[in-house]
């Protein structure tokens, strides 16, 4: 029989991220994939050492730019938990919003690559432009569109006026329709379950064994989501992680879907039920000698007043003028982390693991960072042979990979 | 004069490879071939001018071919008893019992029937016989020559070899021209029998095992012509062809009775043309030396098959049983061309494409009307020029490279590049216009409008040879190399290659010639109608129209453009293949960067489709089919 | 098949939802990262921000009095414009222009030895 | 505070097989260079969200045996740990032999803080 | 004329392939954020087109690594001339937040010759268009059509 | 005969412009209906002119031959099909340009070129029958092959030939490649096969291809008008009709597999064809 043999990767349009596998194949059956990694290596735990553990906040956003918000938040809590530092109310609340809106971007943005793997390039568009709106919310309240940066040791950076939790619901109420909207496509259209269903199917047992978590995890019948364990505001807002039993990609992609949708319920009761109060306490640590430091979300004269008239685009409401509570943000970090810790929280891509390591001084002595695609591959290299070649980006798309969290 | 051009055609094949059997001289031999091969060359020519004619040679020569049957059929009832083959066995004896009772209490005028006669349609045969044959025969010096050095034989067999490839031009030729049908059955079998020792000529263990195959099915169709002509001694009351021919219509408002006996000859026809259920004899066939496979087992021997079903399609046109032979024919042609398309061997790929096109001039034959049997007809030329051209690349890059597979031909032109372009240029005579092929083609399927099932299955073959020819021409240009060195090559194995080659395209250039001199006066001949006008030299009919020479001439500007522009293409301009930016080329062969940072030559593998056009699975198939067809064509007409 | 087909179909007939940039522009939201702006004669060479920053691209010579930036390195994290003491630095809310050469910031201030006389 | 379990060399495959039989997912290891005292490697599974962290200390240069034959998933972590800390695995079901991520021309062993101390004199 | 005609196809024809070389996904996605609905790139006539052999300019984010620098290198060699560089983010313009991390050689411009900075962290969708649009200016000096 | 070089020269020359726009209006609707502003009009044009001024790149010289053969034989059957000749003859003439794309994308040692090439070559086998049926069913009500017959009909094709109507489309999808089945080069490049059997070809040779592919889109609205050849409105109504279809049905469907492909096309090409046909002898 004539084999193929495809490099798949590093370039290539349908890996958003630098990957190389090398595919065996037989009238496009795939016998054999063998994975290169390190494209995407940078080596940043490493930074550690010559950033020191405040700064590495912003490193670790960088690990990915999808679940930035995620990894500052995993980090922090880490470090937080070596130096004891009891986070206030209201920013658990706030960490807990700009996370699940994390998830409800990075669920869009993956429910349109996913329908780009499969070829049906207009379901892609359609999910991305919804997506749009949930980047503008970030945009309004965080300062950025990816990258959001307010996650900080002691705390969040910003705090949401009433006026910009009313925008934001609004957002979402528009949001969530749009979204049912393409539900009957995604879930049902016969085309599209013709391409999923079936499609790399990873048994219950193998799922476990083989260590996926996340939307792999759940879509193969495991009910576990570190969102159970109630970090940031989880444990007093409770959770139900949301299950399929399938285990093939279409499972994976319904579980990611119905996520979404569960998010937009988190965001809202977040917002309901959020505290007032301060957004970021004082961190107290063994030394004494650091500057205080001063954690704001603006400052200064440079603010403009927003332009409604320009503001012309999808947005059905225009957004408040802003009129962020200044000044309350303030927060002293005195000390240096000495300690271990072990943090988890639950990433879109499942579940994000911190090792932190600090020895009383200002760098850590070793930050380990577990992504939940680093979990994912080792499955999805059991799952690939036997499909087909036109099923590859298919199933490798299902795990949503990350490289670059990866590799870091 | 006739007398002489017929002993050329026929007898002097006979005499020289007697002569060659005895001759163990290397270069006498090459000169008697190429010798020989202009004679009949010449002859065959000669005789296309002189047109159709009727002979009676001596009425001795009638009983040598009673003798000669008779020598034949103990030789197979002996080679039956030596390879206990059970069925050989009995359809010798059953055959020696039929032609005792044909030949000694049947037929009374022994002599009064004319041995020889010939219309356009034998012409035509002799000319591809003789000509193509030839070419074939002096291939086969070269060939022959390298053949045995690769086998390391102590004692050259080539002898042996060359003593039946020329009997065997001879038998085809007395076969064609032949009008009394126990003359014909005499070829016939000698045709049988050269197939067999030539399919065994190696003496392997699979050739002998194949060999026996292919004897058992031929005999079997022998079985089946021989008792086709006693029934038909009896209905009719003659074994002359051509009266036979002439009375045809008759016949067919007749009906009935006539058509079994038809029915055997057109049995043993598709016996011969390997059709389905009997396909396996001549893929078996491919352990033969090439020149055999080209030469018996596409270009000549099969279309006897064929030859005696187009002969015989005026008696039973306008019946149900040309129906079914139409159906059965466009059947096998769907089928086989799948299985081709299933295939990864050179050889096997031609032979099967071989019995899809003999099942396509069977259709043809079936559908028997003008258009159809004009079609059937130029089928049959262009085919054999094509094919055996085909095969005799194949041959020689199997020699070259030791491989038949199409896989390793991959980039064959940086190997052999004047070889892989013949054989390119053979494959786009195959199937593409404006070629004579794919013009008959053309024909056929106009022919077959109104009977949609007979279309649907034409449609979907041709479909399939697409596929299956193309990617083997593709994939013999995959080479990164620009400039190729030319190869070296005896020059009996090139000048057959190059002359089959401009055969192809100057006789598909001059069909409408063809169809003038040598195609319209039969059908006319036979059907009271031409099918179609050739206005500025197109085939125009009312059903459809075919611009040969525009086509020619508009093809031929655009290829000769796209060939300046290539030209201009310079080796600097050439780049490495994509390869998702890991393109890495280790001692000139392209490939990536692998896992582990090891280099991966590039691999790449035609697709096969076990799923669709796996051989085991679906030959079953095919086979039921087939003779589940065969037997509603035998017993349709009670129904 | 029939549901994506209402929605292209509406699509279709209503106003695409491109925004035309950069023939129309919706400005950013208030409070975006955008460029990062000194007045550096409020600067006091402090190296505060160029401490801090997680990217390390500021450069401050407190002696020649020297406020220098990698526009090209700066991840607009908005850590300098929080920690400085004096508020020099703010962001504007456009986002970098983009620039056929790398470029980088330099500011040229009047080292403070005393800030006393500075103010005056 | 982390609360780790010691373990010893010749203990982990069986404390592995042991897990792995219990029903226990493989989260992850971390290994840690602890400068002189050579390196440790945590262990960390989880069942039902509950975590066990195994500490396994070791001086450098030790041959760890690999639990990737148990736990497939371990391969990627145990090819990382040698990319980034030169620790040797035996027995790791698809070895990249210290080039999962990293190409010849960056130094060895990165993580280890001896070669950082080298880098920064 | 011809030549003419073909200038004025280059300046609304600009193919992009995109190479994400080792960033962290916040630029890529803004990449692919311009394709869709609300920047929609196509309207200048881009595509991303997937391929280096049919692209004319190269988009790179992220930053540059030992393992990734050669594809970068092969990925650019196999664009068919004219062509231009676009390095996005402050990944690929520099090396960024990393430029210090051990696997890290730097910005694009290590490499390649880059055309365009796009600076930001994420460089922005309208930050994008604007280095796509700048690229086509250079493109237009280079062949002489502001005149 | 004048007349006939006359639409000969028509269909070389403004032909591939028609199909220019016409593939420019096929973007900007797609643009639309993805809810985007989309591209110019004219840009399909841009991109060939620019394609024509990229420095030609090939892995092989063989590549640029069978570009230029791909588009003369597109050529050569619009010329045919506007001389109304013969409908076999038509699409044995496109088959050799087809031919020859494959051909060259199997000339290069690129996997993906190689798996675009099988991949085309499977699209070949798919829609060659079907579009044959529909022939061979033309032929039955015309009593001709010939496309000049087709119009001597007093009454729309589209009538006899409903069925069959559907069954040039699914052909069509398949040949132009769209969506479901833009298996062996997609549109764009977001594809498991990098444009397949583009890949290899670019520059000068891309734009050959592009403008073949002009030539491509109105042969096959031509056939598609063919159902309806009795007034000009109603071709230009049932082939814009069609064409729109087509373009929503590209937006609304996931691509499939070719597997699903071939068994699809046979399968329902066959159920079709047989309805229709008793459909017509029952008439
Ligand atoms: S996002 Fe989709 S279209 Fe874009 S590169 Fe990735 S797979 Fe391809
Ligand atoms: S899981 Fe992916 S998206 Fe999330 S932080 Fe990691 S790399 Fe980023
Ligand atoms: S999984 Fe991908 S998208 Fe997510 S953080 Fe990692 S690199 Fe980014
Ligand atoms: S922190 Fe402010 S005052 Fe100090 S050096 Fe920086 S800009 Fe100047
Ligand atoms: S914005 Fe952040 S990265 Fe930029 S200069 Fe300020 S601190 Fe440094
Ligand atoms: S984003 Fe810019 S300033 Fe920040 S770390 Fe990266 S390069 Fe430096
Ligand atoms: S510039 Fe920023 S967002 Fe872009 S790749 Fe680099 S770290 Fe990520
Ligand atoms: S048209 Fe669709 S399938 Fe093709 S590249 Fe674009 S998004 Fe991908």
């Amino acid at each position: 029989m004539a084999r193929t043999i495809l490099p798949f990767g590093p370039q290539h349009p349908v890996l958003p991220e630098p990957l190389h596998l090398k595919l065996t194949i037989e009238d496009e059956i795939v016998v054999e994939a063998l994975p290169t990694l390190g494209y995407v290596h940078r080596g940043l735990e490493k930074l550690c050492e010559v950033r020191d553990f405040n700064q590495m906040v912003q490193i670790v956003e960088r690990v990915c730019g999808i679940c930035s918000c995620l990894h500052a938040l995993c980090y922090c809590e880490g470090i937080e938990q070596i130096m004891g530092v009891e986070v206030p109310r209201r920013a658990k609340y706030l960490r807990t919003i700009w996370g699940e809106l994390h998830r409800v971007h990075s669920h869009l943005l993956w429910l349109g690559l996913f329908a780009d793997a499969f070829g049906f390039e207009s379901l892609f568009m359609q999910f991305w432009r919804v997506r749009e709106r949930i980047m503008d919310i970030m945009e309004a309240t965080c300062g950025n569109r990816v990258v959001v940066s307010v996650n900080v040791v002691g705390g969040v950076r910003r705090d949401l006026s009433p006026e910009q939790c009313q925008w934001i619901e609004q957002q979402l109420i528009i949001s969530e329709k749009e979204i049912r909207q393409l539900q009957t496509t995604i879930l049902n259209d016969y085309t599209v379950k013709k391409r999923c269903c079936g499609k790399g199917v990873l048994t219950k047992e193998q799922a476990y064994q083989l260590g996926a978590v996340g939307p792999m995890l759940r879509g193969s019948g495991w009910a576990q989501d570190a969102r159970q364990t109630g970090y940031a505001a989880f444990g007093e807002l409770g959770f139900e992680p949301i299950v399929e039993y399938d285990g093939d990609s279409y499972a994976r992609c319904a579980v990611r879907f119905r996520e979404t949708l569960q998010s937009f319920d988190i965001v809202r009761l977040a917002i309901a039920r959020m505290p007032a109060g301060e957004t970021a306490a004082n961190v107290e640590g063994a030394n004494e000698d650091d500057t205080p430091r001063i954690i704001s979300g603006n400052r200064g004269g440079i603010m403009q007043s927003y332009n409604r008239d320009k503001h012309h685009s999808i947005t059905a409401a225009p957004p408040p003028d802003l009129d962020i509570p200044a000044g309350s943000l303030a927060a002293k970090v005195k000390g240096k982390p000495d300690g271990e810790a072990v943090t988890r929280v639950e990433q879109p891509r499942g579940e994000l693991m911190y090792y932190l390591k600090g020895v009383g001084s200002k760098n850590m002595d070793r930050v380990r960072i577990r992504t939940p695609t680093f979990a994912n591959i080792p499955p999805l290299l059991a799952i690939l042979p036997g499909c087909e070649l036109a099923d590859v980006p298919v199933i490798v798309l299902s795990i949503d990979p990350c490289i670059s969290c990866t590799e870091r | 004069m006739l007398d002489t051009l017929v002993f050329v055609t026929v007898l002097l094949p006979f005499l020289v490879a007697a002569v060659l059997l005895v001759l163990r001289e290397q270069n006498v031999r090459k000169v008697i071939l190429v010798a020989t091969a202009g004679v009949l060359a010449l002859a065959s020519l000669a005789m296309l001018r002189g047109g159709a004619f009727i002979m009676s040679p001596a009425p001795l020569y009638d009983t040598l071919i009673t003798l000669g049957d008779f020598v034949i059929l103990f030789v197979v009832l002996f080679v039956g008893i030596k390879r206990k083959n059970q069925i050989i066995i009995w359809l010798s004896v059953a055959q020696i019992i039929g032609l005792i009772i044909l030949d000694f209490f049947m037929v009374k005028e022994h002599g009064n029937i004319p041995a020889f006669f010939a219309d356009d349609l034998s012409l035509v045969m002799v000319l591809i016989i003789s000509i193509v044959g030839s070419l074939i025969a002096v291939y086969g010096i070269g060939y022959m020559k390298e053949h045995e050095e690769h086998l390391h034989l102590t004692k050259s067999k080539q002898p042996q070899f060359f003593f039946f490839i020329v009997l065997f031009l001879g038998a085809m030729n007395g076969l064609v021209l032949a009008n009394n049908l126990l003359w014909m059955y005499f070829f016939w079998e000698c045709t049988t029998l050269c197939s067999f020792m030539l399919i065994g000529h190696d003496d392997t263990e699979i050739a002998r095992k194949n060999a026996e195959r292919a004897l058992w099915m031929n005999v079997l169709g022998g079985t089946a012509f021989l008792f086709g002509i006693i029934l038909l001694q009896k209905v009719v009351g003659t074994l002359s062809l051509q009266e036979i021919l002439a009375r045809g219509p008759e016949f067919a408002v007749a009906g009935g009775a006539i058509l079994v006996p038809m029915f055997l000859l057109v049995f043993a026809g598709m016996t011969k043309a390997a059709q389905a259920p009997f396909q396996s004899w001549l893929t078996g066939a491919m352990v033969a030396p090439t020149p055999v496979s080209a030469l018996l087992h596409s270009s000549t021997m099969v279309k006897a098959g064929v030859y005696i079903i187009v002969r015989l399609a005026p008696v039973y046109a306008g019946t149900y049983f040309s129906n079914f032979v139409a159906l059965f024919g466009a059947f096998v042609f769907l089928a086989t061309a799948c299985l081709a398309a299933g295939q990864s061997n050179g050889k096997k790929i031609l032979a099967y494409s071989t019995i899809s096109n003999l099942a396509l001039i069977i259709a043809c034959a079936g559908i028997n009307t003008p258009a159809a049997i004009t079609a059937a007809i130029l089928l049959i030329l262009f085919h054999a020029i094509s094919k055996a051209l085909m095969f005799l690349c194949v041959g020689a890059i199997e020699q070259k490279i030791g491989s038949r597979d199409i896989e390793d031909m991959r980039g064959l032109f940086a190997v052999m590049p004047r070889t892989a372009l013949v054989a390119i240029i053979g494959i786009m005579t195959m199937m593409l216009p404006p070629f004579g092929m794919l013009m008959a083609k053309w024909m056929a399927i106009e022919s077959a409008h109104g009977q949609f099932l007979l279309m649907i299955m034409l449609a979907l073959g041709s479909g399939v040879t697409v596929l299956f020819w193309c990617r083997w021409a593709g994939l013999m240009l995959g080479t990164p190399v620009a400039k190729a060195k030319p190869e070296a090559q005896d020059i009996t194995v090139r000048a057959p290659l190059y002359i089959l080659a401009g055969l192809a395209l100057v006789v598909s250039f001059f069909s409408p010639v063809v169809y003038n001199s040598l195609v319209a006066p039969v059908v006319k001949m036979y059907y009271k109608a031409a099918p179609y006008a050739l206005p500025y030299g197109n085939f125009d009919s009312p059903v459809g129209i075919f611009l040969v020479y525009p086509l020619f001439l508009l093809l031929g500007l655009g290829f000769y453009f796209a060939l300046k522009q290539a030209r201009k293409v310079t080796a600097a301009q050439c780049s490495q293949p994509y390869m998702c930016g890991e393109q890495q080329t280790v001692d000139g062969k392209p490939g990536f960067l692998g896992p582990l940072g090891l280099h991966v030559p590039v691999q790449s593998g035609n697709y096969y489709l076990e799923q669709f056009f796996g051989e085991t699975m679906l030959s079953k198939w095919i086979n039921v089919i087939a003779l589940a067809v065969l037997v509603i064509m035998l017993f349709g007409g009670a129904l | 098949m029939f549901n994506m087909t209402k929605n292209v179909v509406a699509n279709l007939f209503a106003k695409s939802s491109t925004r035309l940039y950069p023939f129309a522009v919706r400005g950013h939201f208030e409070g975006f990262r955008g460029t990062l702006h000194i007045n550096i004669d409020e600067c006091i060479f402090c190296r505060t921000c160029q401490i801090k920053c997680p990217s390390q691209c500021i450069a401050v010579d407190n002696k020649a009095g020297t406020w220098t930036c990698e526009a090209m390195s700066c991840v607009y994290c908005g850590v300098c414009v929080d920690v400085c003491p004096t508020s020099c630095l703010s962001m504007s809310k456009e986002h970098r222009q983009v620039a056929t050469e790398k470029q980088t910031m330099a500011y040229q201030g009047v080292p403070k030895k005393k800030k006393k006389e500075a103010a005056e | 505070m982390l609360e780790t379990i010691p373990l010893s060399l010749d203990e982990v495959v069986a404390v592995a097989k042991e897990h792995f039989d219990g029903g226990w997912r493989l989260v992850t290891m971390t290994a840690v260079d602890v400068g002189e005292a050579g390196f440790e490697i945590f262990y960390h599974y989880d069942k039902d969200l509950v975590m066990k962290h195994y500490r396994l200390s070791i001086p450098k240069e030790t041959v760890v045996p690999s639990i990737s034959p148990v736990y497939f998933a371990a391969l990627l972590v145990e090819n990382e740990s040698r990319d980034q800390f030169g620790i040797c695995f035996s027995d790791i079901v698809l070895d990249f032999g210290g080039h999962l991520y990293l190409e010849a021309e960056v130094r060895a062993m990165p993580f280890c803080k001896v070669s950082v101390a080298q880098k920064q004199s | 004329m011809l030549g003419n005609l073909i200038n004025q196809g280059r300046i609304k024809s600009p193919w992009v392939v995109h190479f994400d070389c080792g960033s962290c996904n916040g630029c890529d996605i803004e990449v692919l954020a311009c394709l869709t609905p609300i920047y929609d790139i196509e309207r200048f006539g881009i595509l991303n087109i997937g391929n280096p052999k049919h692209a004319d300019v190269l988009l790179v984010t992220g930053t540059v690594n030992h393992r990734n620098k050669h594809v970068l290198k092969n990925i650019y060699d196999q664009m068919p001339g004219p062509k231009a560089v676009i390095a996005i983010g402050a990944c690929g313009c520099s090396g960024g937040v990393f430029r210090e991390a051990y696997n890290v050689v730097g910005g694009v411009d290590k490499v390649i010759p880059v055309d365009v900075y796009v600076p930001g962290c994420p460089a922005r969708p309208e930050a994008i268009i604007d280095g796509v649009v700048a690229a086509l200016e250079k493109v237009k000096t280079l062949l002489g059509m502001t005149a | 005969m004048i007349t006939k070089i006359i639409l000969a020269i028509l269909a070389l020359v403004a032909a591939p412009l028609l199909g220019a726009l016409i593939t420019g209006v096929d973007r900007r609707i797609t643009a639309w209906l993805q809810s985007r502003y989309g591209p110019p009009i004219l840009q399909p044009i841009y991109d060939v002119l620019k394609l024509l001024g990229k420095e030609p790149m090939v892995t092989n010289t063989w590549q640029a031959l069978c570009a230029y053969v791909y588009i003369v034989g597109a050529a050569l059957s619009v010329v045919l099909l506007f001389t109304g000749s013969d409908l076999l003859l038509i699409f044995f003439v496109l088959t050799v340009g087809a031919v020859f794309l494959v051909m060259g994308a199997l000339a290069s040692p690129s996997p993906y070129s190689q798996i675009g090439g099988q991949r085309e070559l499977l699209q070949m086998l798919a829609y060659e029958p079907l579009l044959i049926l529909v022939f061979a069913a033309i032929a039955m009500v015309t009593g001709s092959f010939k496309v000049s017959a087709v119009f001597e009909q007093t009454r729309p094709l589209l009538y006899d030939l409903p069925l069959m109507y559907i069954v040039l489309g699914y052909a069509l999808t398949i040949k132009l490649r769209k969506s479901p089945f833009d298996i062996s080069a997609s549109a764009h490049a977001h594809q498991e096969l990098v444009r397949g059997v583009y890949t290899e070809y670019s520059g000068p040779f891309l734009a050959m291809i592009e403008i073949a592919h002009w030539y491509e889109v109105i042969l096959v609205l031509g056939l598609c008008a063919l159902f309806w050849s009795t007034s000009v409105v109603g071709m230009v109504v049932l082939v814009a009709v069609t064409y729109l279809a087509e373009i929503i049905v590209d937006n609304v469907t996931a691509r499939l597999t070719w597997r699903f492909m071939l068994k699809s096309a046979v399968g329902m090409g066959l159920v079709l064809t047989l309805v229709n046909m008793l459909w017509l002898y029952a008439q």
